[in-house]
């Protein structure tokens, strides 16, 4: 997500599942689509069927997406950036690139700024000392006109598109195959597939998870794979996009309703401390335009910032308190998940909730977890399950060998409801907000999250009130006026998160008419005031509940075009659009690339068609403003400018632990410069001498993450915890297929029985033989399948420079057979 | 039947006693497994008390004939040796079918016929105790492959027609053979019957009288 | 659901001919193996429709679990990799009653009624007229029933006949999320296969086709295979099943003959006995020993 | 003797011939044979959306019980929704197994609390874990609460207590989880959209 912002303007999947049918090309890489989200991959099959689609998988593994390609290819894990430079090299060298497209929707015209450079692995700006980037000289050149430069020849020096070419012109086919391993000819024939769909009339759709984000340049390898689909011209097609498969079914909603240490909702950021001032908070984030005509959407923030604070504040929110700016706490840094548990490591850290999030098995280096959560004072766990993290003061032997007299943490456990014992929305990977029934009371005494919530709030809201204390402001005046306070209704929550107007809302063009009465709910956030007089939760959310209804709810699944577009089921955001960018499929004058597939067009008056034209609707083709209407320059940034920790074009890092123990770029260099490492973490990697094996973690397709080993019908499936390895390595180990083996990483041990397989193949990479040890997660101390080891017992405590998110794909490990 | 001077043993009561809880053992796998065999038979379930009864009873039925019929055979094996005169007596069977004795050669306690009989039953048991322990689906057959369940599925439907045809032929030569029966039920024939059916046999016992 | 009782083709151990003049048209399911992801959700969907839980095993070293089809497993995946001149291809076959139309089990089960053909073309189990023998394991050519330990009776997929008798699909093929398995006529699937296989083709696979082996007078569970020529890399499905020389003759030519045979004897015997009368002592013999009484 | 006979007679002879008769076609055997009571006649049936992946399938959950006053509701059987225009009525082997997940023996009933040191659960009443809860809070926040940096800048923020929210929670869940922890002040918020 933290790098289709950047490259397009808002962090989400372009398209939607059923649009993946569409195309003519299916990248599946970084993510595992057939396993890890089997009825979304439907389309992928659909597209096989009935679109005669080429289906491409790239994976260290031959997965069960593989099982179905036309066209599989083996990579080292972690070394993504590399094959997508290397495909990036292609498309421009062979000259496949949809000129139009790159030359109108792309940077690709813009002058960067003098000063940035990239040499030897690093770019213009490093500090050695705090790991960071000075990203000053990572900008464009700008004229007087406060507009950014531009050459439409594309021939100055120092436009994206040379700076571009000279970048990924050192990944050729051979630097590839020896960074990844993929043999040469197999690269070849994938660039050649995927270059096929630089025409106008041919697509590629592509699929990843958590294969890439989960690498410690997870961002960058996302990022690459957008910059290929910008230069295919691929982005706002019907059949393209860079999709982005989201593991849990309302990750989407919590993540755009900002359930993040530095976001509010709808992607609004909190303060820094560095941001006393309200205005100025204001002004860095309402970006003007780049370039002439540009809409950069963000221009509105103001808006929707303080329709968010009247949701949170009411009354209390006024002009006169800048819309109670201090209440809203401010940022130092950011408090992530693996900050929150460094911070538990070294004893900072006193209380903490979990809300139906298990961390004990899904953040990385399960001992020092534990030793976290022990120094804890209190842990309040709030799941439908009993999880291993309320449980991390039992003692299960092996599995969890701790002494529960030692641990002197409070444990609060409280039962909540799960999906089919409430109402409410969930937001899928395709932005479609779609709302459930409840079906049937909850088991015992059991509550839903919200009366959980509420019914804590209450209470020390009383407390406040009778004591007094620290800071009570926000809580005393936070706005609670539901119908039944202790139990707040999904119905009114959500009404809540759409907003409504606070006053009269008179037409600026006609002030004879009002839009909305006082009190009507939001049509959308085109509505929305910085006056105070409109409030709204989530502001990319307004018109999920209008004055004619719950739009989410909504279940005509006609699809009149017969791209999928099914505007009238359940309401997608933003403004229910389905197809992000969607202007982009048109070209300058209006008229879509391709005849087939046609989601907006002009019409001589406006822009209409199968889907919802994410762009003003009254703006003439011709007129200068670009598709991407979220960037100040409007279009899509090949050259990242200073959105990225690392650089503003992606750069081959190996794994903080490598097999290589080089980077073949630039030795110096060898992984992110930019990460953040802590100290006692950076003792804790393994070197590839006591470790010689790639060991990668991943999903199943029977289990779903730690929840199905609850569950009867999924235990039957995989009831026992296993590795996989390739039959080479087995051979290498004296392992046959069903032993139980020993796998350790410099942070721990497991044991499970071996899978061998002719999936997993070595590699030969840098002159070297690696071979991959695969560790599906899955199992754990708790549960109806048998007891297995928390597989981030072996993971290392290192993350994304940008995102934060743990490298749990590329890590390295050593294997034997259980001699017990 | 007396115990007096005008009758000679045949058999003993043990030898009876085990001859006839093979033969109700008999009659009971070939009603249960005729019940198994054809469709219009399966009523014969009834006597067992329905399909699945008939189903768990007939093998352990059968283990309780085979047992029952070995103790019968170690019995009989010696009697049951072919002899010459055995032989020329099967030449001449035709003319016994048809009520005619008269160039019958003497037979000795079992007759040719008899131990044709014998030899018959004797292999049929055998292939119906293997087979069908081979066919035992809750005990056994789980530990064959199933082609050879499939030819001993075979080899015990024809040996068990054998075996009742023979049975018929065997219960049937008794119903005509008059006073036969009574060897089977009392022990005793009378000197009468020993010598007109098994001369030889009459002659050993009586010395001649 | 009382007419669906008469819309049969054939029961097992029944001589007399079921009502049969109802037309229903004849189902099929089709797996398409090219599209099969293995994802084991067919295995649920039997699992949960049916009201069956298989037992938490353990693994194998394989993926493939439970390992085998079972009383409560009525199908299974079987997982093969496979090493072909295309390089590596995992095949994936989704094993379980084949629903043959001229079944294997339901010519040897001996129990009436325990094994009946629908109309259209569903071989289901009646456990409760089930005797529990395992004929049925003996005769079928893809080893597909299994015999319950619990009570004895055998189990085998029923192509949710209950779903299909009030016009829906079977469980399992509602809930493939690929489209790998698809239901429908017979008829029907056969021409959608045409247009798989024709898309295999065009894919590099020259040996693609359907499975419907007319060895069991064709089936009503059809496979698109993308090497047809070898139906042994699926995890060995036979190239050409059939009932087989021995249960036919144990099951067809022995039955009728044996019966004819007995009856014949017993009839003989009969006549025999009051043509030629009983076999007495001689009258010579019994004046021989007159003096004796 | 001669009785003996007859009933040997009887059941060879006779049982054979009439076997033998019935073989011809006069089958007493009775053979009916109807499939399984479709279990879905009559159930209440409530839409709704997979909790696992983000494809968001669509669901029919069926209920026991036709939500008469005095009958409880209880989920016997998940389906996919054949009108959901991505999933289509399918569902993965997950999906397929929803109905372990909402039945599975270990879903907490109660609210429960692990003294410090101690080896076991304690079931406890909701006043009692609202209570526990808010206190410990409270104690906490008025302890370790920042209100101004060493600026001198106001921050307003409670750093010694995270929270980490939910990946499946439904989104009014989320709007007010997010609403009541920003009231109050932490910073150690997160989710579960990394992992």
């Amino acid at each position: 997500m933290a790098s289709l912002a950047p490259t397009f303007g808002r962090g989400a999947m372009t398209n939607h599942w059923v649009d993946i049918k569409n195309a003519d090309v299916i990248l599946v890489m970084g993510g595992n689509a057939a396993e890890a989200h089997p009825c979304g991959f439907k389309w992928v099959t659909e597209a096989k069927a009935h679109n005669h689609a080429t289906f491409i998988v790239i994976d260290p593994r031959f997965t069960r997406s593989a099982a179905v390609a036309d066209i599989y290819a083996p990579l080292r894990t972690g070394t993504d950036i590399a094959f997508l430079g290397g495909l990036i090299n292609y498309l421009l060298s062979h000259d496949k690139i949809q000129h139009e497209y790159v030359k109108a929707y792309t940077n690709a015209a813009f002058i960067v700024k003098d000063g940035y450079s990239f040499d030897d692995g690093l770019f213009s700006g490093y500090d050695g000392a705090t790991h960071k980037y000075d990203k000053s000289t990572w900008a464009y050149e700008v004229g007087p006109d406060g507009f950014a430069k531009v050459d439409e020849t594309l021939q100055n020096p120092r436009c994206v598109m040379q700076l571009l070419t000279q970048h990924f012109s050192r990944y050729t086919p051979d630097v590839v195959s020896n960074i990844c391993g993929t043999p040469k000819d197999l690269f070849l024939k994938v660039c050649d597939t995927i270059a096929t769909t630089s025409a106008p009339d041919r697509t590629m759709t592509i699929l990843y998870a958590l294969g890439w984000t989960q690498h410690s340049v997870g961002s960058q390898m996302i990022r690459t794979a957008a910059m290929a689909q910008l230069l295919l011209g691929n982005v706002g097609m019907a059949g393209g996009g860079v999709n982005a498969l989201r593991g849990h079914s309302n990750i989407q909603g919590l993540t755009d309703l900002g359930l993040l240490s530095n976001l509010l909702p709808g992607y609004l950021t909190l303060p820094d401390e560095k941001e006393p001032d309200f205005k100025g908070f204001i002004a860095k984030r309402a970006l003007k335009p780049l370039r002439p005509g540009q809409m950069s959407y963000w221009q509105n923030y103001e808006k929707f910032h303080v329709s968010l604070m009247k949701t949170w504040f009411g009354k209390a929110a006024a002009k006169e308190n800048d819309w109670c700016y201090d209440w809203l706490p401010k940022l130092d840094k950011v408090y992530d998940v693996l900050m929150a548990f460094e911070l538990m490591h070294q004893g900072k850290l006193n209380g903490y909730f979990c809300q139906g999030f298990n961390p004990l098995g899904s953040i990385p280096n399960k001992a020092k977890l534990i030793d976290g959560l022990s120094k804890l004072k209190y842990l309040v766990v709030i799941d439908p399950l009993a999880t291993e993290t309320s449980c991390f003061w039992e003692n299960h032997g092996e599995y969890n060998d701790v002494d529960p007299s030692k641990i002197q943490t409070e444990v609060i456990r409280l039962p909540s409801t799960c999906f089919a014992e409430e109402n409410g929305s969930l937001t899928n990977s395709g932005r479609w907000l779609q709302w459930h029934y409840k079906g049937a009371p909850p088991p015992g005494d059991a509550k839903p999250d919200a009366d959980i919530m509420a019914g804590i709030f209450l209470k020390l809201k009383e407390l406040y009130q009778k004591e007094g204390g620290a800071f009570p402001d926000p809580i005393l005046n936070l706005s609670w006026d539901y119908k039944i306070p202790r139990s707040p209704a999904p119905e009114e929550l959500a009404m809540e998160y759409n907003g409504k107007a606070l006053a009269d809302l008179i037409d600026p063009k006609d002030k004879t008419k009002t839009i909305l009465k006082k009190g009507q709910q939001l049509d959308g956030f085109a509505q929305l005031m910085d006056d105070g007089s409109t409030a709204c939760g989530c502001w990319i959310y307004a018109g999920a509940w209008t004055e004619k209804g719950n739009m989410m709810a909504r279940r005509d699944n006609s699809d009149p075009s017969g791209l999928g577009n099914t505007l009238n089921w359940a309401f997608a955001w933003p403004a229910n659009r389905r197809v992000l960018y969607n202007r982009a499929s048109c070209d300058l004058s209006g008229k879509p690339w391709d005849p087939k597939r046609k989601l907006i067009y002009w019409d001589g008056s406006k822009w209409t068609g199968a889907d919802v034209p994410d762009f003003k609707p009254d703006i003439e083709p011709g007129n200068s403003m670009n598709p991407f209407i979220m960037q100040p320059e409007g279009v899509g940034r090949l050259f990242g400018l200073d959105k990225m920790a690392e650089g503003p074009f992606p750069e081959h890092y190996e794994p903080f632990e490598t097999p290589i123990d080089t980077n073949p770029l630039h030795p110096k260099v060898i992984s992110n410069p930019a990460a953040r490492v802590f100290k006692n973490d950076m003792e804790a990697f393994g070197k590839s001498k006591d470790y010689p094996y790639a060991a990668t973690t991943y999903r199943i397709t029977e289990h779903f993450h730690f929840w199905t080993k609850h569950t009867r019908l999924a235990a039957i499936l995989q009831p026992e915890q296993f590795i996989e390895i390739g039959e080479e390595l087995a051979k290498e180990k004296g392992i046959n297929a069903g032993d139980r083996v020993k796998v350790w990483s410099n942070r721990g041990f497991i044991k499970a029985m071996a899978v061998v397989t002719k999936r997993i193949k070595p590699l030969q990479v840098n002159g070297k033989t690696v071979h991959h040890v695969g560790i599906p997660i899955h199992w754990g101390f708790k549960g109806i399948a048998k007891s297995g080891f928390l597989a981030n017992t072996l993971t290392p405590f290192v993350g994304d420079a940008n995102t934060q998110t743990p490298e749990f794909k590329s890590f390295l490990v050593n294997i034997e057979k259980d001699r017990r | 039947m007396k115990n007096d001077q005008n009758t000679i043993i045949r058999y003993t009561p043990s030898e009876r006693a085990n001859h006839w809880v093979s033969a109700i053992t008999f009659i009971l796998l070939a009603l249960s497994g005729l019940a198994l065999f054809h469709p219009a038979f399966y009523p014969l379930t009834q006597f067992f008390g329905g399909g699945v009864w008939t189903r768990i009873l007939h093998p352990f039925i059968g283990i309780v004939m085979a047992i029952s019929f070995s103790i019968m055979f170690s019995s009989f094996r010696q009697l049951n040796v072919m002899t010459p005169a055995d032989r020329e007596w099967l030449g001449h069977v035709r003319e016994i079918a048809a009520g005619n004795e008269r160039n019958m050669p003497e037979s000795g306690k079992f007759n040719g016929g008899q131990k044709v009989v014998f030899r018959l039953m004797v292999s049929c048991m055998v292939l119906l105790i293997l087979s069908g322990i081979v066919i035992w689906r809750s005990y056994f057959a789980f530990m064959f492959p199933r082609a050879v369940i499939r030819l001993s599925s075979v080899v015990h439907a024809v040996s068990a027609t054998i075996m009742i045809a023979v049975i018929m032929f065997h219960i049937y030569a008794g119903i005509w053979t008059k006073e036969s029966i009574d060897a089977m039920l009392y022990g005793r024939v009378r000197r009468a019957w020993a010598k007109q059916h098994h001369a030889a046999w009459f002659r050993q016992m009586t010395g001649g009288k | 659901m009382a007419l669906q009782s008469l819309d049969i083709t054939r029961r097992s151990a029944t001589t007399i001919p079921s009502p049969s003049q109802r037309q229903t048209p004849e189902v099929a399911k089709l797996i398409d193996i090219s599209k099969c992801i293995g994802c084991k959700a067919c295995q649920v969907a039997c699992m949960e429709w049916n009201d069956t839980r298989d037992v938490v095993g353990t693994n194998h070293g394989v993926l493939d679990n439970p390992m085998d089809l079972s009383e409560n497993s009525w199908t299974v995946m079987r997982y093969a990799e496979v090493q072909t001149d295309r390089g590596l291809e995992w095949l994936i076959r989704k094993d379980g009653c084949m629903h043959c139309a001229n079944p294997g089990c339901l010519k040897s089960c001996p129990a009436p009624g325990a094994i009946v053909q629908y109309s259209n073309g569903i071989v289901d189990f009646h456990e409760e007229n089930c005797i529990g023998c395992g004929y049925c394991i003996t005769g079928c050519p893809f080893n597909i029933p299994r015999l319950s330990n619990k009570d004895s009776k055998v189990y085998k997929c029923t192509l949710c006949s209950d779903r299909v008798a009030v016009g829906l699909e079977p469980a399992c093929v509602k809930t493939c999320p690929t489209g790998a398995i698809v239901f429908g006529t017979k008829e029907d699937m056969l021409h959608h296969a045409e247009g798989r296989i024709a898309d295999l083709k065009s894919r590099g696979f020259a040996d693609a086709g359907i499975y419907d082996p007319k060895g069991v007078g064709g089936t009503h569970v059809m496979y698109v295979l993308q090497h047809a020529d070898r139906p042994a890399l699926y995890c060995g499905l036979p190239k050409d099943p059939s009932i087989g020389a021995m249960v036919g003759l144990w099951k067809g030519a022995a039955k009728p003959l044996a019966s004819f045979a007995l009856a014949a004897g017993a009839l003989g015997a009969f006549l025999h006995y009051v043509t030629k009368g009983p076999n007495k002592v001689s009258e010579e013999i019994e004046k021989e020993f007159e003096n004796e009484k | 003797m001669q009785v003996t006979r007859r009933q040997f007679f009887k059941v060879c002879t006779g049982g054979l011939v009439t076997s033998s008769i019935a073989a011809l076609g006069f089958s007493p055997a009775k053979a009916l044979a109807e499939v399984r009571e479709f279990k879905l006649a009559s159930t209440t049936e409530t839409r709704n959306t997979c909790p696992y992946c983000s494809v968001s399938c669509g669901l029919i959950m069926h209920s026991m019980g036709d939500k008469a006053k005095n009958a409880e509701l209880s989920i016997f059987h998940i389906e996919g929704d054949p009108d959901h225009p991505v999933n289509r009525g399918t569902l993965c082997p997950k999906g397929a197994g929803l109905l372990d997940f909402i039945h599975s023996p270990n879903r907490l009933r109660y609210p429960e609390y692990r003294a410090p040191g101690s080896n076991e659960w304690k079931r406890i009443s909701w006043d009692e874990a609202f209570d526990k809860v808010s206190r410990l809070m409270k104690n906490d926040r008025d302890k370790n609460f920042v209100a101004k940096n060493d600026a001198g800048v106001t921050v307003n923020r409670w750093l010694t207590t995270g929270f980490l929210a939910a990946s499946a929670s439904s989104n009014e869940s989320g709007h007010v989880t997010h609403k009541v922890v920003r009231s109050t002040g932490i910073l150690a918020f997160d989710n579960q959209a990394r992992v």
